[in-house]
């Protein structure tokens, strides 16, 4: 029989003795020394990304979903914390379970669900479906290809370097990818080449349905910075302030041009891999529910209430907010219609 | 000789057992195939009954695994990889064709190179463009590779079991239609039984037009087969290559000599696909026979999509349009 | 229009030297392309020329330089990276399939995925089996990718600029035979000047048969067709596709359909190779303007080695002998 | 114009942490801890490898030699060093520039010469020529691809496992090399999977007519291993006592199944990286008189000499064996038939 235990969280440090990334050790409970506005953004962010997956699992449950999901249910900290980073010009590439990241980054909420169900209104055409999205409004791009983002962030990078400015590049990727040789060659250029790119690892401790003690010889991949002399650290990725810290600081060295950084996000996702896939197989309930007791939705929420920065109606009026821009969305989508036969033969 | 009904996937899983049993230097290795049980179920149990060692669950480093096959198979063993999507192979062309596919010849005959790479194409499922296409002709192009496309539970049992036994580098193709049990079953011999490649199958005998197919084409040959046999009296012979490199040219050629009409069914892009091999063979060594054009029924040279695969791939409809345009004009 | 005569290699660098100087977004990357000037001297110069920033020295990591280039292009630059030996092109396989060929369309059309990939042909020098072959059947076989096949300094210039321009990635073929100055010379215009895709070029003008030919089987075709005149009386027309994707169908079939008989030539291997898909198109379109079968003069079907190049390769005496087999026979 | 600089050695040290593999304080000077056959065994194979080249290089020059030639020229301390640790059974993994390897690992000379001229006596019957000599008598093999051989060293390493035994594998490599991704998935396996692997890096500098200043982010390969938690050294690669000590606590670890190490060698080539090319546009003449000082083939045999372990004469009678070996080899070769029509269409 197979034996199941529970991931111990690692002591969370840096790894590169040059770092000029720092731990902060300030007391996030006693008061946050940021804007109120950016607090409320990363809450807004959560609730969407969370709604927007319980929903497209809703449908793909019901049938009505075409392709596969896979869930980012859990990590909304994550994408969450780096959000308020994200400038428009800023290049971005999210993974197979990054979708939502183009939301995020601007996609409007309409062409984003027309695109998951297919439709000729998708942002685009409904050819890419969830895991292919790029949206170039927003220079938001992904692959389905493992790892494929790695060396397309370094020529993004060599573009905001060539053209001067202070834009930069996100690079987000799985514990998985990072065993990928692309991870290897493309950080290494990165470096070499003093690039503005904040890789941000979500480490979920599982790569499809293998848990990653059993193919990655390091448990922490921010460790894996060093074999590019590239600063790096470590955040708990269930607290979005963390990240948010500490994507920031990865932010300002790449705005200023001072190389690129990796930042390690612990998360989990409380899902499968793609959404109905048989996770009891390959990880325990307890392992699962160990780490839903630390959901952001609840901790931040209330953490945000406790200190006065949320209110129970100010919570309520965005939870509305956000139900009604989903239900708008997929009414456009659904009343949206497929691509036609021509439609095919268009952007040859 | 005794006959039992078997699905495909458990075909496949029962050649994969099987030899594991009989040879042990025959070993899995891939994303998933372990203690996730397959990304498909394919391998399911495998783990558990032969182990971690024998059955291994890999980093995603595609390059590597192949790499680590070559090695592996030069050391004596037999490993079998899964290459979880056919568009993934893109990521272990060294190791295969620069490496793979020539230590035998290069070394002057000192080591063997045996690997099966089991990789599943997975069109109609709106994968999209890095998941669902399927590069046949690429593989065909370069010596001393093997190519099968199994189209039923029996080929695909007996053609994998020659495949972990042969010497040279396979590439085992699956095609996710055939996945699902309900409609891929098919009789198979209780015993041990071997099928040797470059043995094409006459999947339907005829009389007016050849028409060669692989994989989901088969079956669309047939259907059509038989509707252009009820419908406008055309005798539609169908083959199935089974494996297309070797290929078995000599009874694509007899059939050709016999109906002077030849069409290529497969689900590859058309332009330097399969079909083009195919036709080119053809028309090298029986052009005299052809009565008509060869058609290629494949899929429209345009990337896959989300959502276009209904538009590109060949159907049944297609098929029956290229026999009539063949034998009615 | 001015003239002057120019060396193959020189013509390559003129065309990166005139498009880097009138287009700062193109970019050269490659292994050794700057301070090194070049593993074959192409770029020689260009680094002293345009700095380290737009001739760009990359570690040894293929699969990243050609991924790099995706995003360099969809940023709006307009790379053009060096793949030293055509056999490394195994390594860049996915970014170049799976991402380069498919962004624009599976984009919606939001981005476009202008670079030019070059690379050598290392035949004929002992390079082995890893660094000799070539591979122009895979490329043809992806929607929206050009492969580009110069033959003499004219092409190479015109065609060069021209896939420079293209919004589609370009795969930039050169022969190391035609790299040694000497017996490389020919005359371009001394003004800029394009070469479109997809116009073929008739190098001599025949009538008997058409010899379809690439790269180093251009000039085997043409002193194989003047002692074909000259010995037998055999009036050889001889067509350089200069582009295989896309291809000048209509240039080959119209040739065809005047001479009645084909003969493909190339140096990749024969099975699924350029020939075939020519061949196939052929007779698809022009199957009753046939008087002969098609004949492919390719490279055999083994593994290149270090030696055996000299058997296996086509040379003129292959081109003369299919020809004979197709004409007097 | 260009500036050159001369590339001081680095400090030597180890990396891993959690390192099993120490730098030894031993006075080398002061008499050698080893046995006199090993002493003499190391200094032959030095010699060997040395005139080996020069006499190819001399063939090369004259145009006799058909191909190109990647000469090993002032690196043979490396190999040298490795030599004595290595058994027959052994798996061998050699890059474009590690042809004379399999010698040192047991080719005859003449098969091996015989295939470098491409004749049908050679150990491949002509087919492999400098860059993909595998004569699996011995289990040695090399590939043209650079990094190639990572992956297949995995493979040769499981099979080691999978066997019993205690089988090991060793896999020489370029600094240019471990830019590879294939450098990186393959580490990665070897340590996850505890793979018997001995990771040898040939550190000389440059990659081609590249500087690896310009393409690597790390100017010492083996501060990479802790991104695998594997253990690593740094070695003086003109000393091959220190190679030999360093490789041999590797060996020991891999023997006894305690996982995979990576030696990196401080090592130099004084000629271009193929014979002929103009190397003076990438290097200084300064910087190849410096790295020639420390010529093991003088600063070795002076050592030997100084300890008694070599005698004037008992080095004549060493060049002069081997001499004539190469002259046997070379006569043989030449001798030798080509390839014949038939033949190419043997082993398929
Ligand atoms: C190159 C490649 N190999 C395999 C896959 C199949 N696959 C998709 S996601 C995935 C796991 C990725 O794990 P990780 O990077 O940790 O991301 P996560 O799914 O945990 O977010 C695999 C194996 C793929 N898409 N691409
Ligand atoms: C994948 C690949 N890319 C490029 C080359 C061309 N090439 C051959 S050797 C070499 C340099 C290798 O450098 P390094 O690994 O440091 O070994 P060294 O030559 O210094 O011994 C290059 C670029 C190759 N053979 N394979
Ligand atoms: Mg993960
Ligand atoms: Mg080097």
């Amino acid at each position: 029989m197979l034996e199941f235990k529970l991931l111990a969280m690692k002591k969370l440090n840096n790894y590169h003795p040059k770092s000029k990334v720092r731990v902060k050790n300030k007391n996030l409970i006693g008061g946050f020394n940021m804007e109120k506005e950016i607090l409320i953004k990363i809450y807004q962010n959560i609730v969407l990304l969370r709604k927007l997956d319980e929903k497209l699992i809703e449908l793909f449950t019901a049938g009505k979903l075409p392709g596969w999901i896979h869930p980012y249910v859990g990590q909304e900290a994550v994408v969450a914390g780096i959000s308020p980073h994200v400038r428009k010009e800023d290049f971005f590439c999210a993974t197979h379970r990054g979708r939502a990241f183009h939301v995020v980054k601007g996609t409007p909420l309409r062409s984003f669900v027309a695109e998951l169900l297919g439709k000729k209104t998708g942002v685009n055409k409904g050819r890419a479906g969830e895991m292919h999205i790029t949206n170039w409004e927003v220079y938001s791009t992904s692959s389905g290809i493992v790892g494929a983002t790695f060396p397309m962030a370094v020529g993004f990078g060599l573009a905001c370097k060539l053209e001067g400015g202070d834009r930069i590049v996100f690079c987000t990727f799985g514990d998985g990818a990072s065993n990928r040789g692309t991870f290897h060659e493309s950080l290494n250029m990165a470096s070499v080449w003093k690039l503005p790119i904040v890789f941000i690892c979500e480490n979920n401790l599982y790569a499809q349905f293998t848990p990653s003690r059993l193919t990655t010889a390091v448990s922490d991949i921010a460790q894996r910075a060093s074999a590019y002399n590239m600063p790096s650290k470590i955040v708990d990725g269930m607290d979005p302030i963390a990240v948010y810290e500490a994507v920031g600081e990865a932010v300002e060295r790449a705005r200023k041009r001072e190389g690129p950084t990796l930042v390690e996000c612990k998360t989990y996702r409380y899902h499968g891999h793609f959404y109905g896939d048989k996770w009891e197989t390959y990880r325990s309930p307890e392992e699962v529910e160990a780490w839903k007791k630390r959901d952001p939705t609840v901790t931040f929420k209330e953490r945000l209430l406790k200190e006065g920065v949320l209110t129970e109606s100010l919570v309520k009026e965005i939870e509305g907010r956000i139900d009604s821009q989903i239900e708008d969305a997929l009414k456009f989508a659904f009343e949206s219609p497929e691509p036609s036969l021509e439609d095919i033969y268009e952007d040859l | 000789m005794a006959k039992k009904t078997i699905a495909y996937i458990d075909a496949i899983r029962e050649a994969l057992r099987e030899e594991m049993a009989r040879d042990p230097k025959v070993i899995i290795m891939g994303e998933d195939v372990g203690l996730g049980q397959g990304a498909f179920t394919v391998t399911k149990g495998l783990y558990q009954e032969f182990g971690k060692d024998r059955v291994i669950d890999t980093p995603i480093s595609e390059e590597s695994i192949i790499g680590a096959c070559v090695g592996l198979a030069m050391a004596g063993f037999r490993p079998v990889a899964e290459i979880m999507f056919n568009p993934f192979m893109a990521l272990v062309m060294d190791p295969l064709i620069n490496h793979a596919a020539c230590y035998r010849y290069v070394s002057g005959g000192q080591v063997k190179v045996p690997m099966v790479i089991r990789t599943l194409v997975c069109q109609g499922r709106g994968a999209g463009h890095d998941h669902a296409p399927f590069y046949a002709s690429w593989f065909m192009h370069i010596p001393c590779l093997r190519v099968i496309v199994p189209s039923t539970p029996y080929d695909a049992k007996g053609l994998l079991k020659t495949a972990i036994r042969d010497d040279y580098p396979c590439i085992f193709y699956e095609h996710i239609d055939f996945y699902p049990r309900k409609p891929n079953l098919g009789e198979i011999p209780e015993e041990e039984y071997l099928i040797p490649f470059g043995e094409a199958d006459i999947k339907r005998e005829g009389s007016d037009v050849t028409v060669v197919a692989i994989l989901t084409g088969v079956k669309a040959s047939l259907s059509a087969a038989e509707k252009l046999e009820k419908e406008e009296g055309i005798s539609v012979e169908v083959i199935d290559p089974r494996t297309l490199a070797p290929l078995d040219k000599q009874t694509i050629l007899n059939s050709v000599k016999k109906t002077g009409r030849l069409v290529v069914v497969e689900t590859d892009f058309k332009t330097a696909g399969v079909g083009a091999e195919i036709a080119a063979m053809v028309v090298e060594e029986a052009l005299e026979y052809l009565d008509a054009p060869v058609k290629r029924v494949a899929t429209k040279d345009i990337p896959i999509s989300f959502t276009n695969e209904k538009y590109i791939l060949p159907d049944e409809q297609a098929i029956v349009k290229a026999v009539k345009e063949l034998v009615l004009k």
